[in-house]
């Protein structure tokens, strides 16, 4: 991280530009199947963010933020957070905040099954992946700009 | 059931004005006043609520406790959202002005609603890992709040206050793993219920003074209260006064209260320590404040000495005691943020909070002058308002008690307090006005308002011993007093 | 055996990252712990746990590597102060002596009461649909948490946000 | 037992840490440190002898599961850990901004 202008050496970049999207999809993977196997929209959404670090560390700042820039991180996590509420609130039809409120809870072991957790979980991963990456975006811009050398 | 309201409210606030506050020009103002507003009349609401019914148990998700979270509504609740949201409304009042003078006030609200969200969480539940998690909530958006002006000194503060309260939130999870593990459940009343079936040991001593380590750091008692002094001046005045006045209260007193007298049952040498360390908090506090200059930090030590008081008439037990306590932590919240109110008018008119190069402000500053008057007396126990009467009747307990020797150390303590609220008035407000201050102006309109709202609420507070408002009070003593009572209440309503 | 064997890893890894000079060295150390408790949530049959401290020890640790590196620090010494180290120890000893005591009165390792968690375990597929119990735990028995948990990330995010303002206040031109 | 005591020792470790250590990042690992032993603790009271992961098969039926529990409950205070280290390592890197330096000793405006 010498200059993260410019990114790292070509080997790194190439290896990166074969991986991030496998790592972006493993977390996807990992959101969409958190009510069936470990993992969940919290780990789900902390690997999404991965993947954009990854792209900024290997290939420097410019790059990872045309992909998702910093106010648009902060827009989409706002929006997980409301999403999340919103469906909070929604338990409300059933006459509970927080009612999983799908009455037919689908098939056991089926990806469209058990309500309102999918759902939670995607909002959780947006707001997470999007939080994290904000996070560190911020902290990486901090620095060119704030430190003398 | 208004119950998730004084969650959903805050929580929903702050989510709209991180998204919305940069774009539309004094959005964030409006809706954070809207919100505070609606949750002070939810608040208000919440009193007849629990005169009726007694207890209300509200079942998140539609489970039954113990397999879910439930929030509970009984008369501590009621009175201590009163209190916080009470002052909350104010503080978002003055802030509309207040904070024109830092950048980015959108991410200032989206703070507070924050911070106030965990508070009224912590207050509403009744599950002990969904307090943890509130407390959370309050404490990360507390620790961002008081380095808002980031200047060197409020990141330093911030700094050394992230620490001790990270370290104080440990030990409390600590003591909920401890508590888990020994009861097997969660729900604060059934945890209670599970305690009771135990044999006493050393376990729930341990546990208590793991939550006394956590919840006394954040209350800052005297062992643990060297961040307070730096945080509290650190932060702007608005939160200066959420802290000092409410925050300190609900995440060290609301929740030291409901842990050692609802759920674990305490042993007398525990609440013999309470009186300990609230008798040594009383005068440190004092001594330290008196010698201060800044006045921000005169105030800061000066809440250390009046929690002082709040622990020590816990520690006693007795009703009258209970009921001087709450009583004192009410008007405490009232006066103390009217006070830092004060101090951050006093800084926005003259740039500066160094007692000795203020004075003569009484001129051009009448409305700050003479609520900070109020405010002053108040806080050293001048009758009729409402401080005089908490203290006397904390006294009062304290002798019938038996405790001869801290009931002179309250008075003594109380007299210091006077000395230093004199000290505040004479340097700032009496004598010869600064050459270079001769053409400041009084605060906008909306700062003063909140001022005077406070001021009044000082004068007219001793009204609460009267029998027509005393149930709103004494309500709040019943749970305390009840003790064990509380699970069997709590289960009763849940059926 | 092998979980013993792995705490007291955490334990060695925990005083190497305590004591050592070097800052870097001293982050990467904690990075051990981390991982070591990684394995320690695999061992202890809780794969979720596992997957999320892999991936937030990775995070925590480039933040801390971020804040580390390029700044050209002198090697850590304290020892000046004896007194205090000497008291802080006892306290600490006090600490787990009474800690000892009071676990012994826990139920013994590997026999926990689950009283609240035998009803998950029988009616959470029932109840939710999720086969995963925590999931079926986090999202829904215990949702309210969990709106709690992504407040926390959201209040996190907003305070660094907040932090590195480069201007805070908005200075009078009067002063 | 012994796995408690370790992991209370664990705990301990990183308690000293944070009081005696005077430089901000250690605290700032000494925290970490903290938080990890409170999270295992968890973790292990849910532990049972020879149980397996609270998750259903589709083949067989699994009657022993660990106390899923504990393992909810530590999932969110991952995240809390999380939020706290990076808050804390932003109000770090300001504070070495202002200071040019990680040493408490020398940052010292504040005296409290």
């Amino acid at each position: 991280m010498k200059n993260p202008e410019k990114g790292m050496t070509l080997i790194v970049k190439t290896i990166t530009r074969l991986t991030v999207g496998l790592i972006l999809l493993y977390g996807i993977y990992i959101v969409l199947h958190g009510h069936l196997s470990p993992g969940g929209g919290f780990a789900g959404g902390v690997i999404i963010a991965l993947s954009f670090i990854h792209l900024m560390l290997a290939f420097g700042k410019e790059v990872a933020l045309k992909k998702l820039s910093q106010a648009k991180a902060s827009i989409l996590e706002s929006l997980g957070a409301i999403m999340f509420l919103t469906i909070a609130l929604l338990g409300f039809l059933g006459g509970y905040f927080f009612f999983n409120f799908f009455l037919h809870k689908g098939k056991p072991f089926a990806l469209f099954s058990a309500g309102i957790i999918p759902l939670c979980n995607i909002a959780i991963s947006l707001k997470v992946g999007a939080g994290l990456f904000a996070i560190f975006a911020v902290l990486i811009l901090f620095k060119g700009a704030g430190e003398k050398e | 059931m208004i119950l998730p309201f004084f969650v959903i409210i805050p929580l929903g606030t702050a989510f709209l004005i991180s998204l919305l506050g940069k774009k539309i020009k004094n959005f964030s103002d409006l809706l954070a006043n809207l919100g505070t507003l609606s949750l002070l009349i939810l608040s208000l609401y919440s009193i007849p609520l629990v005169a009726t019914h007694k207890i209300l148990v509200y079942k998140v998700g539609g489970w039954i406790p113990p397999i879910g979270i439930c929030m509970v509504l009984d008369g501590l609740t009621s009175f201590m959202l009163v209190t916080v949201n009470l002052v909350s409304f104010l503080v978002t009042l003055y802030s509309v002005n207040y904070m024109e003078r830092y950048t980015d006030k959108y991410r200032f609200y989206t703070l507070f609603m924050l911070m106030l969200a965990g508070m009224n969480g912590i207050i509403i539940t009744g599950d002990l890992f969904n307090l943890f998690v509130f407390l959370e909530i309050a404490s990360i958006a507390s620790y961002a709040l008081v380095a808002f002006g980031t200047e060197a000194e409020e990141l330093e503060a911030s700094f050394k206050y992230a620490v001790m309260g990270s370290v104080a939130s440990s030990f409390v999870l600590l003591g909920i793993a401890l508590l888990y593990g020994y009861t097997s459940t969660l729900n604060m009343a059934d945890i209670a219920l599970s305690l009771s079936s135990k044999p006493a040991g050393m376990m729930v001593s341990f546990v208590a003074v793991l939550f006394l380590a956590g919840f006394g750091l954040k209350t800052a008692l005297v062992p643990f209260h060297a961040w307070l002094p730096d945080a509290h001046p650190s932060a702007p005045a608005p939160i200066s006064a959420m802290l000092s006045g409410v925050f300190i209260k609900t995440l060290g007193v609301y929740a030291l209260c409901r842990v050692f007298f609802n759920i674990l049952t305490v042993s007398s040498q525990l609440l013999f320590v309470l009186i300990v360390l609230g008798m040594i908090s009383m005068v440190v506090g004092a001594f330290l404040a008196i010698a201060q200059d800044d006045i921000k930090r005169m105030f800061a030590y000066s809440s250390i000495s009046q929690i002082g008081y709040i622990i020590f008439a816990l520690g006693i037990g007795t009703p009258l005691a209970f009921f001087g306590a709450l009583f004192h932590l009410f008007n405490h919240a009232v006066f103390k943020s009217l006070l830092f109110l004060n101090s951050g008018a006093i800084e926005y008119s003259t740039n500066t909070r160094n007692l000795k190069r203020l004075g003569g402000l009484n001129r051009s500053l009448p409305v700050t002058g003479y609520t900070s008057l109020l405010g002053s007396m108040a806080i050293s126990g001048i009758p009729p308002l409402g401080g005089f009467w908490s203290k006397l009747i904390i006294i009062i307990a304290a002798i019938q008690a038996g405790y001869f020797v801290s009931a002179t150390v309250a008075i003594l303590v109380s007299i210091l307090t006077l000395a230093y609220y004199l000290k505040f008035l004479k340097f700032t407000f009496s004598g010869k006005i600064n050459e270079a201050k001769q053409n400041i102006r009084e605060v906008p309109g909306l700062m003063k308002l909140s001022m005077i709202f406070l001021g009044i609420i000082c004068v007219i507070s001793g009204l609460l011993i009267v029998p027509l408002f005393k149930p709103f009070l004494q309500s709040a003593v019943n749970v305390l007093l009840q003790g064990q009572g509380y699970k069997d209440l709590v289960f009763g309503a849940i059926k | 055996m092998e979980l013993q064997l792995l705490l007291l890893f955490m334990v060695f890894s925990a005083v190497v990252a305590v004591q050592i000079e070097d800052l870097l060295s001293s982050v990467i150390a904690v990075g051990a712990v981390g991982l070591g408790l990684s394995m320690a949530f695999l061992i202890l049959k809780a794969p979720d746990l596992a997957i999320t401290q892999l991936v937030v020890e990775i995070l925590c640790l480039i933040i801390l590597i971020r804040a580390t590196i390029n700044k050209d620090l002198p090697l850590i010494r304290d020892g000046r102060w004896l007194f205090n180290t000497v008291s802080t120890l006892l306290f600490i000893a006090s600490l787990l002596i009474f800690a000892y005591f009071a676990l012994k009165e826990m139920p013994s390792f590997g026999q926990p009461t689950m009283r609240v968690a035998q009803e998950y375990i029988a009616k959470g597929l029932e109840k939710t649909g999720a086969t995963n119990i925590v999931a079926a735990i986090i999202l829904d028995f215990r949702g309210y948490d969990t709106l709690g948990e992504a407040t926390i990330l959201f209040t996190a995010v907003m305070g660094v946000l907040a932090i590195v303002r480069r201007i805070g206040r908005i200075k009078n031109e009067k002063s | 037992m012994s796995e408690y005591i370790l992991c209370f020792v664990l705990f301990c470790i990183g308690l000293y840490c944070v009081l005696r250590k005077r430089n901000i990042i250690k605290i700032i690992i000494g925290l970490g440190i903290i938080e990890y032993a409170v999270n295992l603790f968890f973790v292990l009271i849910g532990y049972r002898t020879h149980g397996r992961a609270p998750i259903l098969a589709k083949d067989r039926v699994v009657s022993n599961m660990v106390d899923p529990i504990p393992q909810a409950l530590v999932l969110t205070s991952i995240v809390i850990g999380l939020a706290v280290t990076a808050l804390i390592v932003a109000i770090a890197i300001r504070i070495y901004e202002k200071y040019g330096t990680f040493d408490i000793t020398k940052i010292r405006r504040l005296k409290g």
